[in-house]
């Protein structure tokens, strides 16, 4: 019940939030942090409670039949993936809220509806363990986002808004058809129609049809995560959303997908997957490759940004289809990495853009002297984007690069000029904004101390996942486990 | 006819006596409101009367009429959405000067047309029904006779209907002659021989067309998006949930007698006609900037949408059917409601313009219609994603994965515009300023915004109570 | 008595439907497009009295009856929608209603 | 002391922290004192360590103590842990050591700056992570110092960020060692999945069970180690940035860019020694490309006119030596020039920088002249150091270990008259250039004032230098001159044993000409540029001697070959073509809509026309199906 509560207390603060909002533009403010940090806390307490080697299978889990005509149940489970998940949930929700404490000054109490209903969303697919409410939180997340980008984005909001929730929509609604398709061939086989995660695991089917269906699937996660070619709608939204928007977009949002693949993808279709792995790999490299190259060629820093997410992502994507303990180990700690590391960016750029009122980068540059604090985290985040050691993108890219190559020597070493391709972008951004002759005539303040505040927490926390990685693998590592022994279990 | 037969009229009886009654009423005086009253306390005598029949179900008066449990729950939702209506016309009307106690009047009888129809278990009830039901509709349609387009649209659908009548007419003839059966059962009878005789064949399609006007399929969807644009709001609230609702009801009722879903040709027929309907509204209602026309053209897509369950040809099917057109209804009302009570005197709110702003002046009808258009474009949460997940399931279930992906593809399409409406309703516009909304159309709003959420979070309620209508 | 085989009756009324039909795709003057119409019902009227006749039942008559009686409502709210009509435009030509459109596409025409 | 050893790469990491979050209320002193110290400290710790470690060996020939473990999965581990044995020792000394100097001359030479803070936090930052790579237990642990070190170069290369060239050169510097890198961490993949592990100790105990002698994965693995390694120690062909680099302020040339930084990939092969003898290949192919860029970088110090970029070249072109002696298996040579050309390079670059900065940032040697009269101090050390790195025979340090891998690339097992050859061509440039250097800079007539003298601080750590620079070398004496082993001794442990081949010249006829090559080399410059007997400037003006200074194309060729097709792929498609299919797609779905559109005309007879054409369409199906 504990897990329904954490949704519940999310739906409500946004309600909330936005009735308080009729009254006073501060009052949503407190009372979406005030949601999520009880959200927060409830989840260190049953971490707490609980701990993560209880040797149960969900560390907590809660089922309800809610329309048992068709086998859909509201089952919600956490495990110590999940747990991470939710974790960096919260984090990068309080982040977003403080982010935005004076940059939203319109609509507060609709804005902070619109977040925490976002958040309740990721939420509930973090712990779905029924399809079909899994599809469900997967849609819910996307109105609130649509209003958050079309209604405080940038210049180009609604045409973002719009490509985003296209895109987005027209995949999910794949994914839809192949849940509905799973429900039936499970049905037929068993006569149990069930949404269930845990009894449509090991559902049998033909070759075809399971590809098929894996496709569906499919569609929905690389859309959402994105990989080339379907990240088109990616540097439109990100650079168009709020500040709130893109970093719950880039770092939360996107990472739903990459759960979705490794809770999903792998143990439902494994013969499917083994036979397309070759491909996800390819997709993978090409996402990291073009990417980066995007990225290097952008004069636009959100944008920029934007496109280094495609190179990240194609690493996640990577390390998804090297099935093995090593590449999903990497490709969690890419998921909570990325949220920080590529978070900070987007904020860093917001700040900048706020501050310069433009995101060009031709009219940036030379920086450092009246913001060295603001260039130090800008700093510290593009070597995190790069990967340099010690922080927390590099134990992910690592593991990854280290379980793809495993699998597959080739596609290891290509991936890995993607390491290469990073570094150019990455010390462009560096070039470009920071160092160089200063070309903006304008004199900007440095970061204020919520704003340093809020980059120190995400520094320290970079630098935690670098330095002491263990906890954070630790805590996946049963889920890891159950995904590869139930893909193991059926291919052989 | 026994006496328990005319007990199972008593739905029916209650709706024709209405109109006498108000007719009588209005001659000794006029009174706007004492008739909207009037026709709120026989709507729900109605809905009262289906309570009193249930016991009694199902039961035939004769071949003409058949009173099961589909018709009763077609009949408890047609008269739900017209209670609806007959608040939203109060609220429409009531800026309206002149003489407009007679609209409730030809409200009812539209409403028995209707009722008939869903009751209509014969060739000539059919008939009756939808000429009842037609000619009320012209009435209504081209009733506020002061405004530009109402004539227009009154005539244009005076004469299509009366073409698709006519057609339909031909058909039932041409079954006649063929069969010599008009009860539904009967000519199911003599199709189930297998003698389909091009006679047969042709008769069938000529009432399939008649049929296929009134749901505005593609080729015979011309008429709609005039019709809902020249039509007061709440008529056109109307023709898109009760008189669609019915002729779908008479439709399945049919459909399925005849095992229609057994008949390849006519699955691929209808098929075709089906991703048809869905492709051209959707993508006539994409540069749409007239929001009744808009309602239009998508209401063709549903109505392609809504096929896909008949050709399922289940039982599951038509339950399915049920909760997509009730999930519909209930949006439907929400949208046109809107608009009525955005409308003034002169013209309705009909422009999309008209919305702009609208969630920071009036956020209560913003919300509504947000999560109304999200409905129709099937959003969880609501109750159109629930009606959609349903139809698509049996669809699924029954093979027709071309009609599901096409489907797919629409509600991507479909997207477009319904997010340009949200889009321009919180956009800025000069004015920001808030104004009150009378209390009984908040209590609409409030009624469309827990049918929308109520039934896109809880349907079982609704699912098993269908399942236990039709079970019986 | 000589009796005419079913498919000439039904050939006859199906060319009175067409002639039916054709009126009221070729004329422009909304009273005739409306007879054109009560012909197409007419025809459809007939073929169920041949039908009645055929099968030996009055169901068919039955029939024609009440296609009379709703023939003559439609034609009674048509006539007084026509009326309207000439009140408004000043004219009986079906063509000249054209407000009702998609105006973005159809500008020019 | 196992437990202490971690405090040596902590130090100036805790004075970098401290540094980085209170620089804005320490006051110049302390943030002088800090860094300062915090390095000093370190080399106390390095030398009590190592006194201890002489005095009593530990078993197992290292130190090790493990912090906690880093991470742990799917079988694979690393810790963070360290490990001083013998040659890390030597490293961890030389880091400190020169770095604690380095740290202090910087505090007069950076005085004036307004980056000094930042200053003082990268070079601790650099120190900390270069103790790290050295004292690492495992490659993942090395390859976080590895990659620490890169990006303190990159920052310190830019420290003067307004300036876009020096921006510029700290890209080149970080991009082209990082694509070094990522053929080492490719490597490292590879012995992960072979080896299972990273630990340093394991790796070397199992390869030589795991893969026979030439075995085609230890061929593939020591190849990509090396790739690092060329990347970081600017060796060909990714030695193009290193001359670039000396953008950033001379005590950071001092320190990185010639005493410690540059020789992390001598350390790498040093330390893997094992994966290395085992791809003999591999070991030739490093020898080879240590001659060839010893010379290439020779050829191109001759003709600079930027005093530091002949620096620059010249450390290129000694860490080809050194290169030439890890390939030949010449181990404890390799590492003794490392220590020996760290005195003398650092001394060096802090006598460059002096006479930079007090010649008002005047880089150019034609400019200068003159000077030894103006600035004595700094003409001594210069001169001694130059001397060192001439091997003036006998008396400089530079002698001994360059004579070492001279003899060891002859007489070596795997050696060959080639590389010598090679050798002692690099050496007779060596002497060419730097006496060139020497006598441009302070013989001739003074054509710029110095503004004034250097201070003590920057004095001190030269004449430390160059003491060092003279007497370093008797620690390790050739065979023939004397018993004194103490360097090769001390690093016995850690490397295999060389073989010398059978056949070869007596040693002492190889030293004689080497000896004779650098007096001869010395003379030779002073005929050129000083006496200027030869026109020098007929010279240093044709063409062969501009692509010299080019240094032989290949930033040209780079540029032809990499950056112009990397700018013009990313500028051909900025908008992202695939955007286009997904817009085009949007606009066909639009357009289509506005056709369709123009169905809806109004007219009602074509309403009526399309519903019977839709019928008849409709019978004809039907009646003939």
């Amino acid at each position: 019940m504990i897990l329904t509560y954490l949704i519940i207390i999310l739906m409500a603060g946004g309600a909330a939030a936005w009735i308080a909002g009729k009254w006073s533009s501060l009052l949503p403010r407190y009372i979406s942090l005030a949601t999520l940090l009880i959200d927060a806390v409830i989840l260190l307490i049953v971490l707490a409670h609980e701990g993560l080697n209880s040797g149960k299978i969900w560390v907590v889990e809660y089922n309800a039949a809610w329309i048992p005509r068709f086998g859909v149940s509201f089952h919600l489970a956490m495990d110590g993936l999940s747990m991470l998940m939710l974790f960096l949930t919260f984090f990068i929700g309080l982040i977003a809220i403080l982010i935005s404490w004076k940059e939203i000054t319109v609509k507060t109490g609709f804005f902070h509806f619109n977040l925490l209903w976002i958040l309740a969303g990721i939420t509930g697919v973090f712990l779905s363990m029924d399809l079909f409410l899994f599809y469900f939180f997967w849609e819910v997340m996307l109105i609130p986002m649509y209003f958050l980008i079309g209604i405080w984005g940038n210049e180009k909001r609604i045409y973002a808004s719009y490509k985003f929730f296209l895109f987005t929509q027209a995949s999910g609604l794949l994914m839809f058809l192949s849940i509905l398709g799973l429900y039936l061939i499970h049905g037929s086989t068993t006569g149990v129609y069930t949404f269930d995660y845990q009894q449509l695991l090991g559902t049998h089917m033909s070759a075809t049809m399971e590809m098929l269906l894996m496709c569906g699937f499919l569609a929905a996660f690389l859309v959402k995560l994105p990989v080339v070619p379907f990240h088109s709608w990616l540097p439109d939204t990100y650079t168009e959303a709020p500040l709130a928007g893109t970093l719950i977009l880039a770092s939360v949002m996107s990472k739903t997908a990459a759960y979705g693949l490794l809770r999903f993808v792998m143990p439902v279709f494994p013969h499917a997957v083994a036979s397309f792995a070759p491909f996800g790999m390819i997709l993978g490299i090409v996402g990291i490759l073009y990417g980066a190259k995007l990225a290097f060629a952008q004069t636009d820093l959100k944008r920029l940004v934007a496109y280094s997410s495609v190179n990240h992502m194609g690493f996640i994507v990577l390390g998804v289809f090297a099935v093995n303990e090593l590449a999903y180990q990497g490709v969690i700690m890419q998921i909570i990495a990325h949220g920080v590391s590529t978070g900070a960016l987007f904020i860093i750029a917001g700040q900048l853009s706020e501050r310069l009122k433009t995101r060009d980068l031709s009219s940036m540059g030379g920086l450092w002297t009246q913001a060295p604090v603001l260039g130090t985290m800008g700093l510290i985040f593009v070597m995190a984007s790069l990967g340099l050691p010690g922080m927390g993108n590099f134990i992910a890219e690592f593991l990854i690069l280290l379980g793809t190559f495993k699998s597959s020597v080739l596609f290891a070493s290509i991936a890995s000029v993607g390491l290469i391709a990073g570094t150019i972008y990455a010390v462009r951004i560096m070039q470009k904004v920071f160092f160089g002759k200063e070309n903006s005539p304008m004199k900007i303040k440095d970061l204020s101390i919520r704003e340093s505040i809020i980059l120190g927490v995400m520094v320290i926390a970079i630098f935690i996942l670098g330095l002491f990685p263990q906890p954070f693998l630790n805590s996946a590592k049963p889920a890891v486990t159950k995904i590869l022994h139930a893909n193991e279990k059926t291919v052989l | 006819m026994t006496k328990l037969d005319f007990l199972c009229l008593l739905p029916l009886l209650v709706v024709a006596s209405a109109p006498i009654i108000m007719m009588i009423t209005i001659t000794i005086s006029r009174n706007f409101k004492v008739i909207y009253a009037f026709s709120l306390v026989m709507f729900l005598a109605a809905l009262a009367s289906l309570f009193v029949i249930a016991p009694n179900i199902p039961c035939k008066i004769e071949s003409l009429l058949v009173m099961d449990g589909f018709s009763m729950l077609l009949l408890g939702a047609i008269f739900c959405v017209s209670l609806v209506i007959s608040v939203i016309s109060y609220l429409y009307f009531n800026n309206h000067t002149g003489e407009r106690e007679e609209y409730f009047i030809i409200l009812f009888i539209a409403t028995l047309g209707a009722s008939v129809l869903v009751t209509a278990n014969h060739f000539v009830t059919f008939f009756l029904g939808l000429e009842t039901l037609s000619i009320a509709l012209y009435v209504l349609i081209a009733y506020l006779k002061h405004r530009d387009y109402s004539i227009e649209a009154g005539v244009k659908f005076l004469v299509i209907a009366s073409v698709a009548t006519a057609f339909l007419l031909f058909g039932m003839a041409l079954i006649y002659a063929g069969t010599g059966e008009m009860s539904f059962e009967g000519v199911a009878a003599a199709f189930g021989k297998g003698n389909m005789n091009p006679l047969l064949v042709a008769g069938f399609v000529m009432m399939l067309t008649g049929i296929g006007f009134k749901l505005a399929l593609v080729p015979f969807h011309m008429w709609t998006p005039d019709i809902y644009q020249g039509a007061p709001a709440p008529v056109s609230t109307f023709i898109a949930t009760i008189s669609k609702g019915a002729i779908l009801a008479v439709f399945i009722r049919f459909f399925t007698l005849v095992h229609g879903s057994d008949n390849n040709i006519l699955v691929v027929i209808i098929s075709v006609i089906a991703i048809l309907s869905m492709f051209t509204g959707n993508l006539l209602a994409l540069k749409q900037s007239n929001f009744k026309r808009l309602l239009a053209y998508s209401s063709i897509a549903h109505m392609g949408y809504l096929m896909i369950t008949l050709l399922a040809g289940t039982v599951y099917g038509v339950q399915a059917a049920i909760f997509y057109l009730i999930s519909y209804m209930i949006t439907t009302l929400g949208a046109f409601g809107t608009i009525s009570i955005l409308s003034v005197c002169e013209r309705d709110a009909e422009d999309i313009d008209d919305l702009k702003g609208l969630f920071w002046k009036n956020p209560r009808i913003a919300v509504v219609l947000s999560l109304t258009l999200l409905s129709l474009a099937g959003i969880p949460l609501t109750a159109g994603f629930m009606a959609k997940f349903y139809l698509v399931l049996e669809g699924v279930r029954s093979g027709f994965w071309i009609l599901a992906f096409s489907l797919v593809i629409n509600s991507v399409i479909s997207l477009f515009y319904y997010l340009r409406v949200i889009k321009t309703m919180f956009t800025h516009s000069e004015s920001e300023r808030y104004f009150g909304l009378p209390p009984a159309g908040n209590i609409v709003l409030a009624l469309v915004l827990i049918g929308i959420l109520f039934l896109g979070i809880l349907p079982s309620f609704l699912t098993e109570f269908i399942n236990s209508f039709l079970s019986v | 008595m000589m009796t005419v085989p079913m498919e000439t009756q039904i050939l006859f009324a199906g060319v009175l439907f067409l002639i039916g039909l054709v009126g009221l795709l070729v004329r422009r003057n909304i009273i005739f497009m409306l007879m054109s119409i009560e012909l197409m019902l007419n025809s459809a009227a007939m073929v169920f009295v041949m039908g009645g006749a055929h099968w030996g039942h009055a169901d068919g008559q039955v029939m024609f009856i009440f296609i009379l009686t709703v023939s003559a409502a439609e034609v009674s709210v048509g006539l007084a929608l026509i009326l309207q009509m000439y009140h408004h435009y000043r004219t009986l030509d079906a063509d000249s209603m054209r407000k009702l459109k998609d105006h973005k596409a159809n500008e020019n025409l | 002391m196992t437990t202490f050893i971690w405090l040596i790469p902590v130090l100036p990491l805790i004075s970098f922290l401290i540094n980085v979050l209170f620089n804005r209320v320490i006051p110049r002193r302390g943030i002088a004192l800090l860094g300062v110290g915090s390095v000093a400290l370190s080399a106390l710790i390095t030398i009590i360590a190592g006194i201890k470690f002489l005095s009593i060996p530990p078993a197992g020939g290292a130190y090790t103590t493990t912090i906690y473990t880093w991470l742990s999965t799917g079988g694979f581990t690393a810790d963070i842990a360290f490990r001083m044995d013998a040659l890390t020792l030597v490293f961890c000394f030389v880091i400190t050591f020169v770095g604690a100097l380095i740290h202090l001359y910087s505090v007069e030479f950076m005085k004036d700056d307004d980056g000094f803070a930042r200053f003082f936090a990268y070079m601790n930052l650099f120190v900390s992570s270069m103790l790290i790579l050295v004292l690492s237990n495992n490659l993942l642990l090395l390859y976080l110092g590895w990659e620490g070190v890169g990006l303190c170069s990159y920052l310190l290369i830019g420290f003067w960020y307004k300036d876009p060239a020096n921006d510029y050169a700290a890209r080149k510097a970080f991009i082209v060692t990082r694509i070094g890198d990522t053929f080492m961490i490719v490597g490292l993949f590879l012995l992960v999945i072979t080896f299972g592990t990273l630990n340093i100790d394991t790796l070397l105990r199992q390869a030589p069970l795991v893969w026979s002698s030439g075995s085609p994965v230890a061929v593939i693995a020591a190849l990509l180690l090396l790739g690092g390694a060329l990347g970081k120690s600017a060796q060909l062909p990714l030695q193009t940035w290193l001359p670039d680099a000396m953008a950033g302020p001379s005590p950071v040339s001092a320190l990185i860019h010639a005493a410690t930084m540059v020789t992390a990939g001598v350390y790498l092969i040093a330390r893997l020694n094992v994966l290395f003898i085992l791809a003999p290949e591999v070991l030739a192919a490093i020898a080879i490309i240590g001659a060839a860029t010893l010379l290439i970088a020779g050829f191109s110090a001759l003709t600079q006119h930027d005093l530091k970029r002949v620096l620059a070249y010249s450390t290129i072109s000694q860490i080809g030596y050194m290169f030439l002696a890890l390939g030949v298996g010449a181990w404890s040579a390799a590492i003794f020039h490392f220590m020996i050309h760290a005195f003398f390079k650092a001394l060096l670059f802090l006598g460059a920088g002096s006479i930079i900065l007090l010649l008002h940032e005047e880089h150019d040697m034609h400019k200068m002249g003159g000077l030894r009269k103006k600035m004595p101090i700094v003409f001594l050390t210069f001169l001694i150091g130059g001397a060192s790195l001439s091997a003036l025979p006998l008396i400089t340090a530079g002698f001994y270990s360059k004579d070492q891998i001279l003899w060891f690339s002859l007489a070596s097992g795997i050696g060959s008259k080639w590389l010598w050859l090679a050798g002692i061509a690099g050496a007779l440039l060596t002497s060419l250039y730097t006496f060139r250097m020497i006598f441009l800079v302070f013989f001739g007539e003074a054509k710029t004032e110095p503004k004034h003298q250097p201070g003590p601080l920057m004095t001190i750590p030269l004449i430390i230098l160059a003491a060092l620079s003279l007497i370093g070398g008797f620690i390790e004496l050739p065979h023939n001159l004397g018993p004194v082993h103490l360097f090769s001794r001390l690093l016995e442990p850690v490397f295999p044993a060389l073989i010398l081949s059978e056949s070869h010249a007596p040693e002492w006829i190889i030293q004689v000409i080497s000896a004779l090559i650098a007096i001869g080399g010395i003379y030779l410059a002073y005929l050129l540029f000083n006496k200027k007997t030869l026109s020098s400037n007929v010279i240093e003006k044709s063409r062969l001697s501009h692509f010299f200074y080019q240094g032989w194309g290949f930033d040209w060729l780079y540029n032809k070959l990499f950056v112009l097709p990397l700018v013009w792929l990313s500028q051909i498609d900025k908008k992202d073509f695939i955007d286009k299919f997904y817009s085009s797609l949007a606009h066909a779905v639009n357009y289509s809509g506005t056709l369709l559109s123009r169905t809806q005309n109004g007219k009602l007879r074509w309403y009526v026309m399309v519903m019977v054409a839709g019928l008849i369409l409709l019978l004809t199906i039907m009646l003939n199906l």
